[in-house]
């Protein structure tokens, strides 16, 4: 079971994880990403690229599926305008041994910043800015290369 | 052949549009070729594709490297670098 | 901030992931370990050693908080009898960046299955067996020895 | 001296007792000589402690091998591997 959601309402942790629970796993393991509070960003507002955004959210959580075996996976990232403390993106995989949930998750969230279409930008108190993608992250989800589709 | 462009982020405030439809000349085959024409076409696009090194693009909504084809395309994005999750 | 329980009642998840989101985190990882309903167990019976297993709990999560530099993480385990679908325990751990909340969250799980006296005790239709330790469980647990306290 | 002795999961139900109270012999100085001493009390102490190899201790509420020293301690708990999470 692949659910994909890219929507503007909050998310919900609850909801979330229940889609995934069921079936038999054993395990669900989940990350989720807060706008932070402590870096003097006021507001963060995320573009995408509608066309386009679902079948790459799927995508990755296809490929998650079949190389960790997933019974079920949920990724829900939110657009629009955000406050700090508010989340941006929920993923929730479950599967029968707790590795394969743990690696699932950590795959998609690495695999989300180089690869499906979003664009942060940040109100600060001396303006807005978009945000530049990190050297890092291209490497984070270079480690995922071997085995993928 | 008519296009669909669209821009993202910082892309599309430079530009101003969000999207454009043009027919680019026969001679415009990649990604990066197209850039360099689009360039041309106002200072707002100047700004935009002056530096294809700091551009990431789409074409028919898979990403494309920028010496990727347009040939037989029907949509291409032009953006900086994803930065969600 | 470390928050323990051990406790007969059912486990909330949005309860728990509360309890550490917030405090600037920006990065949320959970995992939740789940009676599975597919091996034909009826019931499962989590047994512990009262007097030691908050205390043992709570040296995991103060490890896993001093080595990934967490801002907050809770670990409830559940005992007594729970069926099919319930489940045994959370995980939650928030840091500022995304690998540091999941590598803490996997650490926990794999230390919680070796280093906290716990018993499982499943009912099946022939019978009640206790669950034998894995040795891939002191496998996963020995991996995290480097650079804990 | 008077100790403590607690059992878990199946070494408690082969016993028949979760916890007693035992004054060992001084010559009793580690947990693997107590597991050796407990099993000579009953046939159930004798089931639950016939395979040491099997069984994991905590003295005072830390784990430790069977080769730690019980010298001092007020409480010995005996049980096999844990299996939790």
């Amino acid at each position: 079971m692949i659910d994909i959601s890219v929507n503007t309402a909050a998310i919900d942790v609850a909801a979330v994880h229940a889609l995934v629970e069921g079936n038999g796993a054993g395990a669900v393991a989940t990350f989720v990403g807060i706008v932070r509070t402590d870096d003097g960003v006021r507001a963060l507002t995320l573009e995408h690229y509608p066309a386009m955004t679902k079948a790459a959210l799927h995508h990755i959580a296809a490929d998650a599926t079949r190389r960790f075996g997933l019974s079920a996976i949920a990724i829900h990232h939110r657009v629009g305008t955000m406050l700090p403390g508010e989340r941006i993106v929920m993923v929730a995989a479950a599967a029968p041994h707790r590795h394969d949930a743990l690696a699932a998750t950590a795959q998609c969230i690495d695999l989300l910043k180089t690869e499906a279409p979003f664009w942060k930008r940040e109100e600060h108190a001396a303006g807005a800015r978009w945000v530049e993608a990190r050297a890092g992250d291209d490497a984070a989800a270079a480690k995922w290369s071997d085995g993928r589709a | 052949m008519a296009l669909t462009i669209l821009y993202f982020a910082w892309v599309r405030e430079r530009v101003g549009l969000a999207e454009e439809r043009l027919t680019p000349p026969d001679d415009i085959g990649t990604v990066a070729q197209l850039i360099g024409w689009l360039a041309q076409r106002s200072p707002g696009h100047a700004a935009a594709f002056g530096e294809p090194e700091r551009l990431r693009a789409a074409v028919d909504q898979q990403f494309r490297p920028l010496e990727a084809t347009i040939s037989g395309a029907s949509e291409v994005a032009i953006f900086p670098p994803v930065t969600g999750g």
